[in-house]
């Protein structure tokens, strides 16, 4: 028997790994004792197989793209980019949970699992090349999310994230069933594969309902990727998990409800039709409320985590604002704002997690005068604040820049205007944990154990990245031009 | 005859229902309820433009999938609200209000 | 060739400075400053060594100094850097000023110091980028990455209410550079995106007279949208009218040495702006917002003039007076004549130099007195007599201010002459009106005069001792400036006016 | 002849490097500095009494020296723009650098004894030779703008003496509203001179004059949507400078004030420099006074001021005040002269006055240092303490009262002439004449009050009089006085006995001033167009002895029926002069000797007018107290309060009420306290969308459920497919 | 005409089930109603030839999902006292009239969307049936193994996920500490 439908799994093989990880890894963890609190093996397969999983990716690169599995998948240079990112983000919030102190000791090799399934669900959006593997992908995402943000189990607000993620995770899967029903009733397939050609063929009739249909579909996308207004659950649930969980949140899900977002424009609407037309236009509203919805919310926040979930948010917003030109520079600028943001976060949720660690909470008056106890971390979270606000040289500039001219270029001035004022209110309130560290005094003289050199060496090194890339970008953007090459 | 029409009106219904457990109810189990009922109406959906609209038996591999993810999802959301009850002793959706603003 | 790689120099002796600070031990202050000192008299000689070697028949660009090497060659960014007559006075200017603001820090600033001189010589690094980038970009980077080091040199350094205005600063600032940036990025699709499309020097010549855009289903002139944006970046620098309230707050809050360079070269920058990018690109929309731009330079005037008089904190006063003197210079701007901008330019550097004068001598005196109130909140004097207790002091001021109230001899006549017959030829109305922005300049800072000045001596003032022997070094510089370029304003004329006159006749044919 | 730069230029530069070595010299060492100041401007003396010999030896029609140098270029292209600096030295400039460098290097003598106790003595000379040199440089200016420089730089040096003794609170105020004032007039002279220059090109005296000649002022001036004709504005603006620097009506109330300087610095601004630019200038810009039409205009503000000023300085009790009105009364006859084209006189009277009012001012130092008082009711007999002094104020006294073969009349009356002579002509001259008569009785009435209450009579305060120091003659105490006094002799300006060549007592040879000073005719403007401009440094090579050498002409260029009218009106002005020369003199002496008559009387007859002289007429309370505190300073406060109140704060800020409303709502909403430090330096509307999309943000998740659906469904509703 | 009596009586079923939810006060009648609710989808499942559905929805839903329901309920609603310690009743009434009438605007607007949706989509399609009413396990086995083995495999991860989630979350407190 000819298995052509397993054809080509070579190129599955990162996948693979991952799953192998994640079984091997509940495995490992049967092997401890219920109170025991060191569970370094958890921590060292783990890294070691996400590793070897960017390895593979990384061998994976350069390929032709290629639909596998019967079209279930496709494996092309701009999903595997992604999940590189998605694999680095995971390795760093991996390592961050492993000191940190805001989930339980017992708990955490669970977290290690959870992150490797989330994973794999954000390997299947970010590949996903029919309903199913988005929905199936979408779902692994999510009910895997729902667990890691009541991982805190004695913590009532964890529970209650939980609960509002799963609450509101269920109906958003559910409206983007109903219209992911319509869009199989009115194409009659499920596959994304030449779908496009369809697209222009559809009479009037067809039109009036794919359209709202894909409204609701959109629901579910923009729910993973907390695009205005399907956003709601996000600062909750983002404050109220622990922060690694938190981090983990603001990378993965994201990055690959965004690849998701993209394949399905560049699918559903390459070709010039009216449908075009009107999800552009949604685009365009979506992405403008999103950016000012999160800027303008963030501004207020005393919780510098929420203040983070809210900025992500505005950030999301701007990574889709690249979406409403589906070309090479979009493609290109949201790949690299995807690389940029992954650093940028992680720094910044790093240097919170440790200092919400000492002191039980993350106020922003927490921050008070670190640069006379840590200068260097403090310079790093500057930096980073001033990259996230889009400052040059800094990547966070040239990310933003990119998609900017992506917008300019298709000509879509006001939202490059809006995207540009949103800049100048998210420096507001990134300019308030800068003000606080620098300008003010320190409320205590105590350490932050936290802050240990290895730990400063580590925030360090991922701060580097935001300098180079933010003046030596034609290197990456070229990295990130060669995986432009996509399906189709 | 049967038409596609009924079944389509019937999903709707069952959407809107899920719609209104969703907000009318403040029982966190009952809004559980409601997730199933907006899952159901998809999944009837696909069937029954499967049988109507193109015999692609896809939809019925979506809608069992949906129907087993759904059970999954909802034995997920059973246990978080479980413990949530732990923690509070409370299944009132309005009590999981803490986080906000 | 040895000169052609001045301008990169200039540009990054700043950094090397700055790798030296920070490389040094904290508690070394003496090192620290003597360094920064070094460093930046290094700098200033290489600009003179710059002016001499400037060739002034030739217009626009030196080529003899040009520098174009790629930098991100897959969107035709370079590091691209040019000097010409417009930039040429502002780049001896932020050289001498910042060599001066490093003598005013030496005693002023007591705490972080390591931290204070590295910004102030990255921040000169990032002007001296801003004046010498012919790329857009490259300029884009130096004019946000500016706004970094001023952020905190305001923030950490500064008054009481430090943070409020460095905030504002910031936030104003940016908010402007967003706009300009939109406009950087459609210059460069509107022009395909060759080689050339973020080449300032290219890109100018009018070329988007015929362009439009669709905003909102209406269709709008490319280059008067994309004016206006440019316009709002750096009117807000400069800052004219509506945008001018982040200057009394970062000016009053500041630490000295940054008020000056604050007033003396930040400023500066906005209408370097327009006579670099806003007007060469755009000339058929400067010419038809020039009445528009014209009325806001006569606001600009009047209006900080006039509040200005109302001031009773002096720091705060001659920051309106700096609203009111970038008024001349956009009034010169606006006038598009061979008077007018070689008037607008002589005026940016004449009013970096008096403007710099009275900023110092205010933080001379808050170092003796800890306060700056002209009448106390209370209703009292709060000085009175310095006149008698510090007669070099009161000289050295006499001359600043005169100097800034345009007084035929010292500097600020002249420019502001040649700026009133450039725009008379335009507008008459404006003309006449602003005139009368003279009168009120030399009533505000009179009436300051004679309340701090004259009258018997405050017994607070008997304990302030005169002007040490460093602060009347640095004064001194300043001094011969004011009075040798209102006298013999020829070599900085010289070098401006082949590139004013390319930039007036390249406006005359719209 | 051969006037190189050399032989010019030292005129101005000699106090001008005097005055830069004494800004190093002046604290170290003091003597040196003043001596130095001192022999400067006596070098400055030599040099320009040279030049004035050789004008008038030669007497030559035209004769000039123009030498021009390039200040900077800003030629670009075919654009060409030079702006060029230069001397121009005709008979009118000579005559007045020799007036400027006498009278300034008398008071440089007499204030080295007047300022010799000063603890600033040194400072004050530093002072001195930059006033001195800047005027000297107007002076010497062959155009507008450099007249402007330097006219702005004796601003300057004013403002610095007049708050010379700055420990005053009044001189503060004084030199600042001296200062101000002026600058009134300067803000629309220079607005003059950018419509001079935008039309001739280049402010030169003798470009205008070609230009003015070649009709090129024909054009029409518009602002604010009015059109008056170019030449006009530019007259009145160029003359409104005259009017801020010599003290017309209605900007003349800085002049009284001035007196808070030291007593050579007001002579030396009263007399030789300040307020006689003005006048220079107006003479100098005569052709587009003409040209603009606004001789009237000016006539009746020279008429106003020369009246009512002497009207308040009827009743002033402190002598420097009533010396100061006295000096904006004479200024204000000389404005008439040009009003009335009595150009010539005009130009007469500023030199006599300069003369007699220096020494006046000079005398009055002495008594002051003498007695250290100024108020003159607490003087009186010090004729017998200073004889020299009341010598030479009596002769300066005979003059400005226009008691014949004494200067005062010589000018005086040849203006008062011409006015009468124009009123006959011109019913609207008519005031002119009567007030500028008026204002002659009242001068001399005025003069010898002073000279009455402070010498004569018995003294009233004997303190002060017992403790006056005795006067003896001394090289720099009253030498100069008597100098000066002595030049108040009519003779020395005219031949004849009204200086009209009328009783003509020495011959027309000595009507050099009128033979020297001529009106620029409007009909012979265009001649200037052929005037040779000099590079600086070249030596003239003009050969003179072939220029017309210009003669006395007693018809003044009229035919003899039209002269020998204007001999008959200025004969019966002359009458009417010594006539109220005396009458003056005698209420004077009648009130203040033999007491026949009783001021008192007069102060209480007219208390009311007494009580608006002795507020200047409320000038200074309309300006000062209504115009500037009532007005500007309020508005002011006003406009600082919106700028960093209402406007930065409500508008940039985002408004305090906005967001108290937003608040409001939001508490209505969802009972959210909203974070009190919110937001700061964004906008209203960032604040209000924050405080609404917080609201919406509630943590409950049905609300959130309740916003995706309606949001989906406006998505859905509103997107056209 | 058997298919139509089982149509309408799956649809009367389902319609009825569903609306019970919404309006019964009881949360275990809701629950039990939604089990009807269930039966009527398997129905009409049945009806759409889709027998191998409607088989699944019956053991999945009917004896799995409602089943964990009503545990969940008891376990939530076992203790005696109705009012927690933060003084909020534990066990809420289902609603009242202000969320209802919230729901019913709600209802309308989400229809408002579905509306439009299906409008166009029963006048827009050919109402004939394209599927026969042959059995569907074979070929659905067959795609499920091929076609969809991707979808078949990796949704075990995921339920291993839940399993291993579900298994965290609700495991009893006691054991953690720190």
């Amino acid at each position: 028997m000819h298995l052509n439908y397993l054809a080509n799994i070579g190129r599955y093989i990162p996948e693979i790994l991952l799953v192998i990880l994640m079984v091997g890894l509940i495995l490992i963890e049967a092997t401890y004792k219920e109170d025991e609190k060191d569970r370094r093996y958890i921590f060292i397969t783990a890294i070691i197989g996400l590793v070897a999983t960017f390895v593979a990716i990384l061998f994976n690169m350069g390929g032709k793209p290629q639909a596998i599995f019967t079209n279930s998948i496709v494996i092309d240079d701009f999903s595997s980019l992604l999940k590189l990112i998605m694999v680095l983000g995971t390795i760093a919030v991996v390592y961050l949970s492993r000191f940190s102190k805001d989930i339980y000791e017992t708990l955490k090799t669970e977290f290690v699992i959870m992150a490797v399934g989330i994973l794999i669900g954000g390997f299947l959006l970010a590949s996903a090349n029919n309903m199913l593997t988005l929905y199936l992908g979408i779902e692994t995402l999510s009910i895997l999310s729902y667990v890691m943000a009541s991982l805190k189990k004695n913590d009532e607000r964890s529970s209650e994230a939980g609960l509002k993620y799963a609450l509101y995770g269920g109906v958003s899967a559910g409206i983007m069933l109903f219209g992911l029903s319509h869009i199989f009733g009115v194409l009659g397939t499920i596959q994304f594969t030449g779908v496009a050609a369809m697209i222009p063929n559809l009479t009037t009739v067809q039109m009036a309902i794919l359209m709202p249909s894909f409204v609701l579909f959109f629901a579910g996308i923009g729910y993973k990727i907390a695009a205005v207004p399907f956003h709601m659950w996000s600062p909750d649930v983002y404050e109220g998990s622990p922060t690694p969980v938190t981090t983990f949140f603001a990378i993965v899900p994201k990055i690959a409800g965004i690849a998701v977002l993209i394949r399905v424009t560049s699918v559903f609407f390459t070709v010039e039709s009216p449908m075009k037309v009107g999800w552009i236009g949604l685009m365009l509203v979506v992405s403008a409320l999103t950016m000012t919805v999160g800027n303008v919310t963030a501004i207020g926040q005393k919780s510098v985590k929420r203040m983070l979930a809210y900025s992500s948010i505005s950030h999301a917003g701007i990574m889709m604002a690249s979406l409403v030109m589906i070309g090479d520079v979009g493609i290109r600028a949201v790949l690299f704002y995807a690389i940029t943001y992954l650093f940028m976060t992680l720094v910044a949720f790093y240097i919170t997690s440790i200092v919400q660690d000492k002191y039980g909470n993350d106020h922003f008056d927490r921050f008070s005068g670190l640069i006379y106890r840590y200068p260097w971390m403090a310079v790093m979270m500057t930096v980073v604040m001033f990259s996230l606000t889009g400052i040059p040289p800094l990547a966070g500039f040239v990310a933003k820049y990119n998609i900017l001219s992506s917008l300019i270029n298709s000509k879509f001035y006001t939202l490059a205007v809006i995207l540009g004022l949103n800049s100048v209110v998210s420096a507001y309130y990134y300019l308030k944990i800068v003000r606080l560290m620098v300008l003010k005094q320190p409320e205590s003289e105590e350490a932050i154990e936290g802050f240990g050199f290895l730990n400063q060496m580590i925030i360090v090194v991922m701060t580097l990245p935001i300098f180079v890339l933010g003046i030596f970008w034609e290197t990456i953007m070229s990295f990130a031009n060669v995986s432009k090459l996509f399906i189709n | 005859m049967i038409n596609l029409w009924a079944y389509l009106g019937i999903s709707f219904i069952l959407f809107i229902c899920g719609i209104m457990v969703m907000i009318a109810r403040k029982n966190i189990i009952a809004l559980l309820l409601g997730v199933e009922l907006i899952l159901n109406a998809a999944a009837l959906n696909f069937a029954a433009y499967t049988k109507f609209s193109n015999g692609n038996l896809d939809g019925h591999i979506m809608s069992l999938f949906i129907i087993i993810i759904a059970a999954a999802e909802s034995a997920v959301g059973l246990g978080i609200v479980i413990r949530f009850f732990q923690l509070r002793e409370s299944i009132h959706i309005d009590d999981a209000s803490t986080l906000q603003n | 060739m040895a000169g052609s790689n001045l301008l990169s120099w200039i540009l990054w002796m700043p950094m090397l400075g700055v790798l030296g600070v920070l490389l040094m031990p904290k508690d070394k202050t003496t090192w620290i400053k003597s360094w920064a000192l070094i460093n930046t008299v290094i700098t200033f000689a290489l600009t003179l060594v710059l002016y001499c070697k400037f060739d002034q028949t030739q217009a626009g660009m030196q080529s003899a100094f040009n520098v174009a090497i790629p930098w991100i060659a897959q969107f035709n960014i370079f590091y691209r850097l040019g000097v010409d007559g417009i930039s040429m006075p502002m780049t001896i200017l932020t050289g001498l000023l910042f060599m001066l603001c490093i003598l005013s820090s030496w005693t002023q600033i007591k705490k972080s110091i390591k931290a204070y001189f590295a910004l102030l010589l990255l921040l000169q690094s990032c002007v001296f980028g801003v004046f010498f980038a012919l790329d857009f970009f490259l300029f884009y980077v130096y004019w946000e990455v500016m706004l970094i080091p001023m952020f905190f040199l305001i923030g950490v350094w500064g008054g009481e209410n430090r943070e409020y205005a460095a905030v504002k600063f910031f936030l104003y600032t940016f908010f402007g550079s967003i706009l300009m940036l939109v406009g950087i990025v459609a210059l460069y699709f509107a022009t395909n995106q060759s080689v050339d499309s973020f080449n300032i020097l290219a890109l100018s010549g009018g070329k988007f007279t015929q362009l439009n855009v669709t905003i909102f289903g209406q269709a709008v002139s490319f280059s008067k949208l994309f004016f206006v944006f440019m316009f709002i970046g750096f009117a807000i620098k400069v800052p004219v009218f509506p945008f001018h309230t982040w200057l009394p707050h970062a000016h009053v809050q500041a630490p000295t040495a940054i008020s000056v360079i604050l007033a003396g070269v930040l400023l500066k920058m906005g209408t370097y702006g327009f006579l670099r990018i806003a007007f060469p690109i755009f000339p058929d929309s400067a010419k038809y917002f020039s009445t528009a731009i014209a009325w806001l330079g006569l606001i600009n005037v009047i209006y900080g003039a006039l509040c200005a008089m109302a001031q009773t904190d002096v720091k705060k006063l001659i920051a309106y007076s700096s609203v009111s003197h970038m008024g001349f210079v956009m009034l010169g701007l606006a006038a598009m004549t061979v008077e007018g901008v070689n008037g607008a330019v002589l005026q940016m550097f004449n009013h970096g130099t008096s403007t710099a004068m009275m900023f110092f001598m205010i933080g001379i005196l808050y170092e003796r007195s800890h306060h700056r109130w002209i009448v106390k909140p209370d209703g009292s004097r709060g000085y009175g007599g310095l006149y008698t207790q510090l007669p070099v002091y009161s000289i050295i001021f006499i001359i600043g201010m005169f100097a800034s109230m345009g007084l035929p001899g010292l500097s600020g006549f002249i420019s502001e002459a040649l700026i009133f017959l450039g725009i008379y030829q335009k507008f008459t109305t404006i003309t006449v009106l602003a005139l009368f922005g003279l009168l009120i300049g030399a009533a505000y800072l009179l009436w300051m005069f004679k309340r701090m000045f004259f009258g018997d001596v405050n017994p607070e003032v008997k304990e302030y001792n005169d002007m040490t022997k460093l602060e009347v070094a640095y004064m001194i510089p300043l001094c011969i400036a004011v009075i040798v370029f209102g006298v013999w304003p020829s070599p900085i004329l010289n070098i401006m006016k082949a590139s004013v006159g390319q930039l007036v006749s390249l406006m005359a044919t719209f | 002849m051969d006037y190189t730069i050399t032989t010019v230029a030292p005129i101005v530069l000699l106090p001008f490097f005097a005055f830069v070595i004494n800004v190093f010299l002046a604290k170290r060492v003091p003597i040196a500095a003043v001596a130095l100041s001192t022999l400067a401007i006596f070098g400055s003396f030599i040099y320009a009494l040279r030049i004035f010999l050789d004008f008038q030896n030669v007497y030559a029609v035209g004769y000039h020296i123009h030498k021009v140098f390039t200040w900077f270029d800003l030629s670009a292209g075919e654009h060409l723009f030079k702006v060029n600096m230069g001397i121009y030295i005709d008979n009118m400039t000579a005559t007045m650098l020799l007036m400027v460098t006498a009278v300034a290097t008398l008071i440089h003598v007499f204030s080295t004894w007047y300022m010799h106790d000063d603890e600033r003595f040194a400072r004050f000379f530093v002072y001195m030779s930059l006033f001195t040199s800047a005027m000297l440089g107007l002076v010497l200016s062959d155009n507008l703008l450099s007249v402007f420089i330097f006219w702005e730089l004796m601003g300057f040096c004013s403002y610095s003496l007049i708050g010379f003794y700055y420990e005053k609170e009044g001189a503060g105020n004084a030199s600042m509203k001296a200062f101000m004032t002026t600058r009134v007039g300067d803000v629309f002279f220079l607005m003059g001179i950018l419509i001079i220059w935008i039309i001739v090109g280049n402010t030169t005296f003798v470009d205008i004059y070609a230009a003015i000649g070649a009709g090129k002022f024909g054009g029409v001036f518009t602002s604010f949507g009015i059109g008056l004709p170019i030449a006009t504005i530019a007259a009145l603006c160029i003359f409104a400078g005259t009017m801020g620097k010599s003290a017309q009506f209605p900007i003349h109330v800085w002049l009284p004030d001035a007196m808070f300087g030291p007593t050579p610095c007001s002579a030396l601004i009263h007399a030789a420099t300040m307020v006689a630019a003005g006048v220079y200038l107006s003479l100098r810009m005569y052709p587009l006074m003409e040209a603009g039409h606004i001789l009237t205009f000016i006539a009746y503000i020279g008429a106003i001021t020369a009246f009512g000023a002497a009207t308040i300085a009827l009743i002033q009790t402190d002598i420097k005040a009533v010396l100061a009105y006295s000096t904006i009364s004479q200024l204000g006859y000389m404005v008439i002269g040009i009003g009335v084209g009595s150009y010539n006189a005009s130009f007469m009277h500023l030199i006599t006055h300069a003369v007699f009012k220096a020494c006046l001012f000079l005398s009055a130092g002495s008594v002051i240092h003498s007695i250290h008082c100024q108020e003159m009711p607490q003087m009186g007999g010090l004729r017998k303490k200073l004889p020299y002094t009341f010598f030479a104020m009596l002769l300066c006294c005979f003059a400005i009262a226009g008691v014949p073969f004494f200067s005062g009349f010589v000018s005086k009356d040849r203006i008062l002439g011409d006015a009468l002579l124009m009123a006959m002509e011109n019913k609207a001259f008519i005031p002119v004449a009567l007030l500028g008569f008026g204002g002659a009785l009242l001068t001399a009435f005025y003069m010898f009050r002073m000279l009455f209450l402070t010498f004569f009579g018995e003294p009233r305060d004997h303190h002060i009089y017992d403790h006056a120091h005795e006067e003896h003659i001394g090289w720099n105490s009253n030498i100069p006085l008597l100098i000066l006094s002595v030049f108040t002799l009519g003779l020395f300006y005219s031949g004849s006995f009204t200086g009209q060549g009328e009783v003509n007592l020495f011959g027309s040879k000595y009507e050099w001033f009128q033979t020297l000073i001529h009106k620029p005719e409007a009909s012979h403007l265009e001649h200037f167009a052929h005037y040779e401009k000099e590079d600086f440094g070249t030596t003239d090579t003009r050969d003179k002895v072939e220029l017309p050498k210009a003669a006395y002409d007693a018809n003044h260029g009229l035919s003899e029926e039209a002269a020998h009218h204007v001999h008959f009106v200025h004969k019966i002005g002359a009458i009417l002069s010594i006539f109220i020369a005396f009458a003056g003199i005698f209420l004077a002496y009648s009130m203040y000797i033999t007491k026949k008559l009783d001021p008192n009387w007069w102060a209480t007859t007219f208390s009311g007018w007494r009580k608006a002289l002795q507020n200047k007429y409320y000038f200074d309370d309309l300006y000062i107290g209504k115009i500037i505190q009532k007005g500007l300073l309020p508005f002011n406060n006003l406009l600082a309060k919106f700028d960093s109140g209402i406007y930065d704060r409500y508008v940039v800020d985002g408004t305090a009420v906005l967001n108290r409303w937003a608040y409001n709502i939001s508490r209505w909403f969802d009972n959210n306290v909203v974070d009190s430090g919110m937001v700061d330096g964004t906008g209203a509307s960032v604040r209000l969308m924050n405080v609404v999309l917080r609201t919406i943000q509630s943590g409950k998740v049905q609300l959130y459920i309740i916003v995706l659906v309606v949001v989906l469904a406006s998505y859905v509703l509103t997107l056209r497919f | 005409m058997f298919s139509n009596t089982l149509f309408l009586l799956s649809a009367v079923l389902t319609v009825a089930g569903a609306l019970m939810v919404v309006y019964t006060k009881n949360l275990m009648h809701a629950c039990i109603y939604l089990l009807a609710s269930f039966f009527g989808i398997a129905g009409l499942y049945a009806c759409l030839g889709a027998d191998f559905l409607a088989a699944t929805q019956l053991v999945v839903y009917a004896g799995g999902v409602i089943i964990l329901m009503l545990f969940a309920i008891m376990l939530t609603g076992g203790t005696g006292n109705k009012v927690n310690r933060y003084g909020l009743e534990k066990i809420p009434a289902m609603g009242n009239k202000k969320t209802y009438f919230t729901a019913g605007f709600t209802a309308i607007v989400s229809a408002l969307i579905l509306v439009k949706i299906t409008m166009s989509a029963m006048s827009g399609n050919p109402a004939v049936a394209n599927l026969t009413n042959e059995p569907t396990v074979e070929r659905l086995g067959t795609i499920l193994a091929t076609d969809h083995i991707l979808a078949f495999e990796i949704s075990s991860v995921l339920l291993l996920g839940a399993l291993v989630g579900a298994a965290v979350i609700s495991r009893p407190r006691k054991e953690i500490h720190d």
